[in-house]
C-alpha cells in the first residue's frame, strides 16, 4: 500500500510549484513516485532517496581526508568559531525554510555576523535597482489572468524555471486569457537564440554587455525620440517596432534574470527595465518581475527585510544593522579578506562563487551545513549534513513574486539527522552560553 | 501570582468615568482587579498620569507592502539604527521601523494593542509572520475585501448572504479580524490602468459601483455580526475636491444599523479622514472642507473616524490604493512599488516628503488636526498618523502636543514659509481648542477598542479587563510646556501588557507575551460558495487551494474572538 | 573669520603603529570629533575591528592636541592605511591630511573643510557628499561622489578632485556640486545625475550619462560607446578647468524624463572635447 | 597551437540542474557542467572536432573542459559554459562594488588540450584551492 500527498511544493526554483503529488510507502519513509514535477524537481525528491548520502557530520583532518563527528561535536565547533570570530559571514539561507533563517539571523545578531543570501550572486543587483528606484511588480495568477505581452530579456525560463512558462506566463488560459498563447505577443532579448527564444515572436540577439543601451533605447523609442541606426547590434525600426508591439498591450510583463543582473552594468540594467516598465504605464499597464533563482531565496529577503531592514549583506558587526553591497556583500568580503570565519547553510559558493573567493574560504575556519556532498562541503572544516527542507521537513517559503507558500514534509530524514532549524537551535544555545562566558 | 498595585496616579479611564481623580489601580495574573494582598508590588504613580494602554486602529506595520517599504529606503535606516541590548533586539527604521522596533516603539508610548490595516488575503501567511516577530504588543491584521472579484460577483446579483459566507471563510482561512475596504472597485480598475474616482464609477468587467460594494460589504458585515463595522478607505484619496466623494461614501451608513454582541454601535470606520476632506479643484486652491466632513460626522451616529494626521516628515507612503500611488510617483518622481494581487487586491509605495516649506503640506498638517479639534463625540473620532503614509506612528506624541496646546500649534504656523495662504486655506489658526487628557484617554483607548468590539477587554481599568497600563511623566495639576507634553508621552515612565511590565522609565525591559487577534466565524454551510472557491482556486489562482489556509503554527499565542452567525 | 585673517589651526598627528588583523572602522577620525580633545583623550576615542571595540590608541600613535573647533583642527595620518575605513566621515570643517593610501568611505558624508589624500583610496569616497573640498592625488575607487544605497539625494554640495584615475559609478545621482577626475573612469559616469558638474580629463569606455535629466558631463578624452539617448546638438567653444577650446555638445538622456522650464524643456548636457 | 579569443557567458542548463540536484560528486555533473559550449563557426577556427577537450583560459584562471557543439545557438563568438566550478575557475571576480562578480562576458582563449583530464568538481576545487593546479 502506498500514499499519496498532494499540494506539495517543490523546493527547487523561485517557481514554486505548489501541485506536484507525491506517492510514498505507507511506512513514509521512501518517495515511490512523484507527478506533476518538472525533470529538476523529479530529481530533487529523488536525491533524498539516494543510498550513499551522508547522514553525520564530517570534519576535516589535517591531510584533508573528512571523519565522521557527532552533532554534538558539530555544535561546539560551530558554536567556537562564531563565538570566536570577530567578523564571521554567514552566508546561503535560500535552500531553507524561513524559520531556519530566523534562528540563523539570532545568532548573527549575537555573534556580529554579516548574513548574505545568494542574491549576492543571483537577484542582488536587481535589489540594488529597487532601492533606487522601486519596482511595479505583480503576482503571477495575474499575468496568467491578464497578460497579453511578454518580454523575457536575459532570462531562459525553459531550462532554469521549467513550469514557469505552462504555469503562468506564455500558455495558461486565465480569466481574460481564455485564447492563452494566442492572446499573447512574447519578446525575448537574448545574445544567444535560447529555448525560450525559440518560442518567441520577436528574438532580439543583442550584442553582449549592451542591454543598459538596448534598454535605454526601448525608452527613447516609447517616447518617439530620435535613435542612432542601430543599437546593441540592433537596428532602429526593429526597436521602434518593438515599442508599438508593447505600446499596443492590456497588460505587459517583463520578466528578466542573470542574463542582466550579472552582466556589465549589473544593477543599472534591472534600472533601467524597471524605468522603462515605469514609462509603459502612462500608455498601458505594465509589471516587471525577477526570475528568482533559489526557492526561497526570496524568503531570505522577506525575513531580513522585516527584522533588520534590509535583503541581503546585512552587516550586524557594531551590534547595530548596516548595508552597502560592494562591501558587506560576500565576495567583496572574502577577496578583500575582511572576514575571519565562513558558516554556509542552504547554498554552494564552492560550486557558485568565482575561484579567488572559494580560496579564501577554504583558508578560513568554515562549517558547511548541506544535506548534499558539494564543492563547498569538501573545503570547509566541517561539514553538517541536514534534512532536506520541503521534503524530509515544511517550513515557509517565499515564490519569485514574494507569495508565501508553507512547504510541507513528504518522508522522515534518514535516522538521526536534524533539520537545519535543529541544528541551528542547537548552536544557538551553546553560543549564548559562550557569549555569556566572555 | 502575581500581584501589582498602581499607587495614587491621575487615573483618566472613559470606561469607568474617571476623570483625573487620585486612584489605585490594582492587578492580578493579567487582569486588572478591585483589590490585590498586601504582598501586591507597589508601583508609586504620584504625581503621574494613569491611563489604559492605547489601542492603534489604523497602521501599516506588519506584512508584504511594508516590508517593500523596509527593503528598498535603506536610506531611512541610515544612522539612526538603536543597536540591540540585553532585553531588546537590535531595532532600526524610521519611517518604515523593522518589526522589533515596531513593537518596541509602541510600548514606550505607552500603545499596547494594535491593528495592520490592510492585509492582501493572498500575502496573509506574510503578515502573520510579521506579526509573530512584532515584540509586545497584541495585533490582528484586517484582510482586504473592496476589491475581491467573489465580493464584487455576489454584490452585483445582491447575494448578502453569500458574500457574509465568503467573508467568513476568508476571515478563518487568513486568520484576519475585520473587513477593509480599499478604495472599492478603483483597485481592481487599476489592474488594466484605470481608477474609480466616485463611488458611482462603475468597475470596468465586473459592472458594479463602489457605492454598491461599500453598502453591500456593511450589510454582510452586520448580517455575519462581526465585531468591527466595516473599515474604509475611500475613493479619490488625496485629490482636491475630494471630500464630496467622502460625504456620499459616509451617507451610505444612514441606510444601515448596528447588529453585533461586541457593544458596538457603528457600521463604518472612515480612515484617515484627513486625505478625504479637501476642497478646491487643483493644487492652487486646495483648502480644507473639514468642517462640513466634520459637521456630518458629529451628527451621524453610527460613524466612526480616524484622522491620518500629518506630521511634517520625510516618510514612506503605502497603501492598497494602487492608482493613488502611482498618481503619486508621477507627481514627486520618486521610486515607485507596485503589486497588483490577484483575484483580490493591489498595493502601491512611494516615498514623500511633507515639507513645512511646501503650501499644501502646511494646509495637510491642519486639516489632520483640525479633524481632531472639531470632534464633538471623542468616543468616534481617533488620533493617527495612517502610518507610516502621513507621517510615522513614532510622532504621536508630537500630534498629542500640537492637540493640547493652542501655542504650540501657534509656534508651527508662524514657522510655516506660507503660513498666511495656509491660514487663508484652513480654520486652525482660529481654533483654541485645546485637548484633554479624557478626551485623549477617549480617542487613543475606550474609543477604538468600542469600535473594534473589544471594549470588555481593552482601553479601560475596570476590574476584569486586560491590565494593559500606561502611566506617564505627565502631573495634570501643573502647566507645561509644549515639548514637555511631548515629551512625556513619547517615553512611559511604566507601561505594563497583561500584568507584566515592559516599559520601566522609556526603557523596554521585557519582550512581553504578544498575541494575535482573529476572528472565527460560523456560518450556515453554503455548497454554492464552497463550489465558487474551489472553481476560482481550479481555474484562476496560482496556488492550491490547499496551500492557501493560514496554518496555525503560523500564530502565537491566538486570541481567537469567536462569532456565531448560524441562522 | 575676516577675510585674509590667518587662523592658527592645532595639529593632530596619528601615526599608525601596526596593522589591524580584519579592517579597522575609524569613523571617529574627524576634526569635529576631535574639536577640543587632548592627545590622551584622541586615542581614548573607539574605533572597531569587527565586533570588537577598541581605541585609536591601540592602533595609533597620537601626538599633538586638537583645537577648540573643527575649524580649528587639523588631523596628520600618517602609516599604511589601506585597512582603514571611514577618514574623515561627516567632517564638517577643519583639514585632514592623509599621507599615504587608504580604504573605503574616506570623506563620506562630508560637510565641509578640506580633506587631502595623498595617496589612493577605494570605493565610496566622498559618498552622500554635502560640501567641503576633498583631493585625492592617486587613484580613487568605485562611486566616487555618489549617493548612499537607495537615496535619490547623491552628492548636494563641495568639489571633489582626484589627480588619478577613478572606477565605476562616479557621480551616481549626483544633484550638485563638483568632481574633476584627471585620469580616467570606468563604466557609468553621472548616471541619473539631476544637477551639478562631472570632469573627466581622461577616456571612458561606455555608459557615460545614462538616465541622467539634468547637469552637466565633460570628456576631455574617448568615449568607446555612446549612449543612443544622447543627440547631438552642437560645437561650442568652452573654458573648462583650465583648458579652452572646441566641445561637441550632446542633448540627453532622450529617454528620461525632462523637466520643462519657461516653457522649454531642460536635458542633461554631455559635451566632449574635439 | 591555435588559440582562439571569445567572450564567455555562464548560467543555467536544464542538465546542469538535473546533474546538481543529483549530486555534485558524480560523474553527471561533470558531464553536464564540464563542458563548453561553441559556435560551429568557432570550432572551425579552432580546428577542433565536437567533444574534444580544450583549456580555457582567461586573466583569472584556466580550466579544462569538453568543447561541444552550441545547443541554443548560432552565437559566433560567444562562448558558453553551464555555471559551475568550471566556469568560476576563469569568470571575473570583479564586482564594480555592487558584490556581484562578473559572470557575464568574461574575454577567454580556448585552445585544443586533447591529452588533459577533466576533473569532477570535488578535484577541480580541491587542487585550485590547496594550490597544486593554478
Amino acid at each position: 500500500m502506498t500514499k499519496t500527498v498532494t499540494d506539495v511544493v517543490c523546493p527547487f526554483c523561485g517557481t514554486l510549484c505548489d501541485d506536484l503529488e507525491v506517492v510514498v510507502s505507507d511506512d513514509g519513509k521512501t518517495i515511490v513516485d512523484i507527478y506533476n514535477a518538472c525533470v529538476i524537481g523529479a530529481e530533487k525528491f529523488m536525491h533524498a532517496q539516494a543510498k550513499d548520502r551522508v547522514t553525520r557530520p564530517r570534519m576535516q583532518q589535517p591531510d584533508g581526508s573528512y571523519k565522521e563527528v557527532s552533532y554534538d561535536e558539530a555544535v561546539e565547533y560551530t558554536a567556537q568559531m562564531l563565538a570566536k570570530a570577530k567578523k564571521p559571514l554567514m552566508y546561503g539561507w535560500s535552500s531553507t525554510s524561513c524559520e531556519a533563517q530566523s534562528v540563523g539571523h539570532e545568532i548573527a545578531e549575537k555573534v556580529g555576523a554579516i548574513v548574505d543570501n545568494t542574491a549576492t550572486v543571483c537577484h542582488g543587483t536587481t535589489l540594488i535597482a529597487v532601492q533606487d528606484v522601486g519596482i511595479p511588480s505583480c503576482t503571477l495568477g495575474e499575468i496568467k489572468n491578464r497578460a497579453d505581452r511578454i518580454i523575457f530579456w536575459g532570462c531562459n525560463p525553459a531550462h532554469a524555471h521549467p513550469r514557469h512558462q505552462s504555469r503562468y506566463s506564455i500558455f495558461p488560459r486565465g480569466f481574460f486569457t481564455n485564447k492563452g498563447h494566442k492572446n499573447r505577443k512574447v519578446i525575448v532579448v537574448d545574445p544567444r537564440n535560447t529555448a525560450t527564444a525559440k518560442m518567441a515572436d520577436y528574438h532580439f540577439q543583442i550584442e553582449q554587455g549592451r542591454d543598459f543601451e538596448l534598454l535605454s533605447a526601448f525608452r527613447v523609442a516609447i517616447r518617439g525620440e530620435w535613435l542612432p541606426d542601430t543599437v546593441a547590434g540592433i537596428p532602429k525600426e526593429r526597436i521602434y517596432e518593438a515599442a508599438d508591439v508593447l505600446k499596443s498591450g492590456r497588460f505587459g510583463i517583463i520578466f528578466f534574470g542573470m542574463g542582466v543582473t550579472q552582466t556589465l552594468s549589473k544593477n543599472h540594467n534591472i534600472d533601467n527595465a524597471i524605468m522603462l516598465t515605469k514609462d509603459l504605464n502612462d500608455y498601458t499597464k505594465f509589471s516587471i518581475m525577477a526570475m528568482r533563482g533559489h526557492y526561497n531565496v526570496t524568503g531570505s529577503g522577506q525575513v531580513l527585510g522585516w527584522q533588520f531592514g534590509f535583503p541581503f549583506c546585512v552587516d550586524l558587526s557594531r551590534g547595530f544593522a548596516r548595508y552597502n553591497p560592494g562591501e558587506t556583500s560576500s565576495n567583496d568580503l572574502l577577496v578583500r579578506g575582511e572576514v575571519d570565519a565562513v558558516f554556509v547553510l542552504g547554498s554552494d559558493p564552492g560550486a557558485h562563487f568565482p575561484i579567488s573567493s572559494v580560496k579564501k574560504i577554504s583558508q578560513l575556519p568554515s562549517v558547511c551545513v548541506d544535506p548534499h556532498i558539494t564543492p563547498t562541503s569538501e573545503i570547509s572544516k566541517l561539514h553538517v549534513p541536514v534534512a532536506f527542507v520541503g521534503v524530509e521537513v515544511g517550513g515557509n517559503c517565499y515564490r519569485m513574486d514574494n507569495v508565501p507558500i508553507d512547504a510541507r514534509k513528504v518522508v522522515d530524514p534518514p535516522e538521526g539527522v536534524l533539520t537545519d532549524e535543529e541544528f541551528l537551535t542547537r548552536v544557538n544555545t551553546r553560543v549564548d552560553e559562550l557569549m555569556e562566558a566572555k | 501570582m502575581s500581584e501589582y498595585i498602581i499607587k495614587n496616579g491621575f487615573v483618566f479611564d472613559p470606561v469607568q468615568g474617571i476623570k483625573g481623580d487620585k486612584a489605585d489601580v490594582a492587578v492580578k495574573d493579567g487582569k486588572i482587579v478591585k483589590n490585590v494582598s498586601s504582598g501586591a508590588k507597589v508601583i508609586d504613580a504620584s504625581g503621574k498620569t494613569v491611563m489604559a494602554g492605547a489601542v492603534e486602529i489604523h497602521a501599516h506595520i506588519a506584512g508584504p507592502k511594508v516590508n517593500v517599504g523596509r527593503n528598498y529606503r535603506p536610506e531611512d535606516k541610515l544612522f539612526t539604527y538603536k543597536p540591540k541590548s540585553k532585553q531588546s533586539r537590535m531595532a532600526g527604521g524610521f519611517s518604515v521601523p523593522t518589526t522589533f522596533k515596531t513593537g518596541y516603539e509602541y510600548a514606550r508610548m505607552g500603545y499596547t494593542t494594535a491593528m495592520e490595516a490592510a492585509m492582501p488575503p493572498l500575502y496573509a501567511r506574510h503578515v502573520h509572520e510579521e506579526i509573530r516577530d512584532t515584540p509586545i504588543i497584541d495585533e490582528g491584521a484586517y484582510p482586504v475585501f473592496g476589491n475581491n472579484w467573489f465580493v464584487m460577483e455576489y454584490l452585483k446579483n445582491g447575494e448578502i448572504e453569500n458574500a457574509a459566507a465568503y467573508i467568513a471563510w476568508l476571515l478563518n482561512s487568513t486568520k484576519g479580524y475585520a473587513v477593509k475596504v480599499v478604495n472599492p472597485g478603483g483597485t481592481e480598475a487599476w489592474a488594466w490602468g484605470l481608477n474609480c474616482l466616485t463611488i458611482n464609477d462603475p468597475v470596468p468587467y465586473f459592472d458594479i459601483t463602489p457605492a454598491e460594494i461599500m453598502t453591500g460589504l456593511m450589510q454582510a458585515n452586520e448580517y455575519l455580526g462581526l465585531p468591527h463595522s466595516m473599515h474604509v478607505h475611500q475613493n479619490s484619496l488625496g485629490n482636491p475636491g475630494n471630500y464630496t466623494v467622502t460625504l456620499d461614501s459616509l451617507k451610505l451608513a444612514e441606510k444601515i444599523k448596528p447588529n453585533n454582541k461586541f457593544g458596538r454601535e457603528t457600521v463604518l470606520h472612515s480612515t484617515h479622514l484627513q486625505f478625504h476632506s479637501y476642497g478646491g479643484d487643483n493644487w492652487g486652491n486646495f483648502e480644507s472642507k473639514s468642517k462640513e466632513v466634520m459637521d456630518y460626522v458629529n451628527k451621524q451616529k453610527n460613524i466612526t473616524i480616524d484622522t491620518g494626521c500629518v506630521t511634517l516628515d520625510e516618510t514612506t507612503t503605502m497603501t492598497a490604493d494602487g492608482p493613488f500611488e502611482h498618481h503619486l510617483t508621477e507627481l514627486n518622481h520618486l521610486k515607485w512599488a507596485n503589486v497588483d494581487v490577484e483575484l483580490e487586491t493591489a498595493a502601491g509605495v512611494v516615498p514623500y516628503v511633507y515639507s513645512p516649506d511646501i503650501k499644501v503640506c502646511e494646509i495637510q498638517w491642519a486639516i489632520g488636526l483640525e479633524i481632531a479639534l472639531l470632534t464633538k463625540d471623542h468616543m468616534r473620532t481617533f488620533i493617527t498618523t495612517d502610518h507610516p503614509n502621513a507621517g510615522p506612528f513614532t510622532r504621536y506624541p508630537r500630534i498629542i502636543k500640537w492637540l493640547m496646546s493652542a501655542k504650540a500649534r501657534k509656534e508651527m504656523i508662524d514657522s510655516f514659509k506660507h503660513s498666511a495662504k495656509m491660514i487663508d486655506a484652513t480654520h486652525l489658526a482660529g481654533m483654541d481648542k485645546e485637548l484633554s487628557l479624557y478626551e485623549l484617554a477617549q480617542m487613543t483607548r475606550a474609543g477604538p477598542a468600542k469600535s473594534l468590539g473589544l471594549s470588555n477587554i481593552y482601553g479601560g481599568l475596570a476590574p476584569g479587563m486586560d491590565a494593559d497600563i500606561a502611566v506617564y511623566n505627565f502631573n495634570p495639576e501643573k502647566e507645561h510646556k509644549p515639548d514637555e507634553i511631548e515629551k512625556a508621552f513619547s517615553a512611559s515612565a511604566y507601561v505594563m501588557k497583561a500584568g507584566i511590565p515592559v516599559v520601566i522609565d522609556g526603557e523596554i525591559v521585557s519582550n512581553g507575551n504578544k498575541r494575535t487577534l482573529w476572528v472565527d466565524t460560523k456560518v450556515n454551510e453554503n455548497p454554492q460558495v464552497m463550489r465558487d472557491i474551489r472553481d476560482k482556486f481550479l481555474k484562476y489562482y496560482s496556488v492550491t487551494m490547499n496551500n492557501y489556509d493560514v496554518a496555525s503554527h503560523f500564530l502565537t499565542n491566538p486570541r481567537v474572538i469567536e462569532v456565531d452567525a448560524v441562522r | 573669520m575676516l577675510s585674509g585673517e590667518v587662523r592658527e589651526m592645532e595639529t593632530v598627528t596619528l601615526t599608525l603603529k601596526n596593522q589591524p588583523v580584519l579592517f579597522l572602522e575609524a569613523d571617529n577620525i574627524s576634526p569635529d570629533v576631535f574639536a577640543g580633545k587632548k592627545a590622551a583623550d584622541i586615542a581614548a576615542l573607539h574605533a572597531y575591528e569587527g565586533r570588537e571595540q577598541i581605541t585609536l590608541g591601540k592602533y595609533f600613535e597620537v601626538a599633538g592636541n586638537a583645537g577648540a573647533t573643527a575649524a580649528d583642527t587639523k588631523i596628520v595620518v600618517k602609516g599604511d592605511l589601506t585597512r582603514v575605513k571611514y577618514i574623515g566621515m561627516k567632517m564638517s570643517a577643519g583639514e585632514v591630511v592623509v599621507e599615504n593610501s587608504t580604504d573605503m568611505y574616506t570623506g563620506a558624508w562630508m560637510q565641509g573643510g578640506k580633506l587631502l589624500v595623498k595617496g589612493s583610496t577605494t570605493a565610496f569616497t566622498g559618498i552622500g557628499m554635502k560640501g567641503g573640498e576633498l583631493v585625492i592625488e592617486g587613484d580613487a575607487g568605485n562611486y566616487l561622489g555618489a549617493a548612499y544605497r537607495g537615496d535619490w539625494r547623491g552628492m548636494q554640495g563641495g568639489m571633489i578632485r582626484v589627480k588619478g584615475s577613478a572606477g565605476s559609478d562616479t557621480g551616481y545621482f549626483m544633484n550638485s556640486g563638483t568632481i574633476i577626475v584627471e585620469g580616467n573612469t570606468d563604466v557609468h559616469v553621472g548616471t541619473h545625475m539631476v544637477g551639478g558638474t562631472i570632469i573627466i580629463k581622461g577616456n571612458v569606455p561606455s555608459k557615460v550619462g545614462g538616465q541622467m535629466v539634468e547637469g552637466t558631463i565633460y570628456v576631455f578624452g574617448a568615449i568607446d560607446v555612446m549612449m543612443p539617448g544622447f543627440k547631438y546638438i552642437k560645437d561650442e567653444e568652452l573654458e573648462v578647468d583650465g583648458y579652452t577650446g572646441p566641445f561637441a555638445l550632446f542633448h540627453g538622456d532622450l529617454g528620461e524624463r525632462h523637466p520643462k522650464r519657461k516653457g522649454q524643456i531642460v536635458y542633461g548636457k554631455l559635451y566632449q572635447k574635439i | 597551437m591555435t588559440k582562439i579569443a571569445l567572450n564567455l557567458i555562464t548560467g543555467r542548463t536544464i542538465q546542469q540542474g538535473v546533474a546538481m540536484e543529483g549530486g555534485k560528486e558524480k560523474d553527471a555533473y561533470t558531464k553536464a557542467c564540464g563542458i563548453i559550449e561553441l559556435d560551429l563557426s568557432d570550432l572551425k577556427k579552432l580546428g577542433a572536432w565536437r567533444n574534444t577537450n580544450v583549456r580555457v583560459t582567461s586573466q583569472y584562471g584556466s580550466v579544462v573542459v569538453k568543447a561541444i557543439e552550441a545547443t541554443q545557438g548560432p552565437h559566433p563568438g560567444l562562448a558558453w559554459i553551464p555555471m559551475g566550478p568550471w566556469a568560476n575557475s576563469v569568470t571575473n571576480p570583479n564586482t564594480y562594488s555592487t558584490g556581484m562578480p562578473t559572470f557575464k562576458g568574461v574575454p577567454i582563449e580556448v585552445e585544443i588540450a586533447m591529452d588533459e583530464k577533466i576533473l569532477s568538481s570535488v578535484e577541480l576545487i580541491q587542487k585550485k584551492c590547496r594550490g597544486e593546479i593554478s
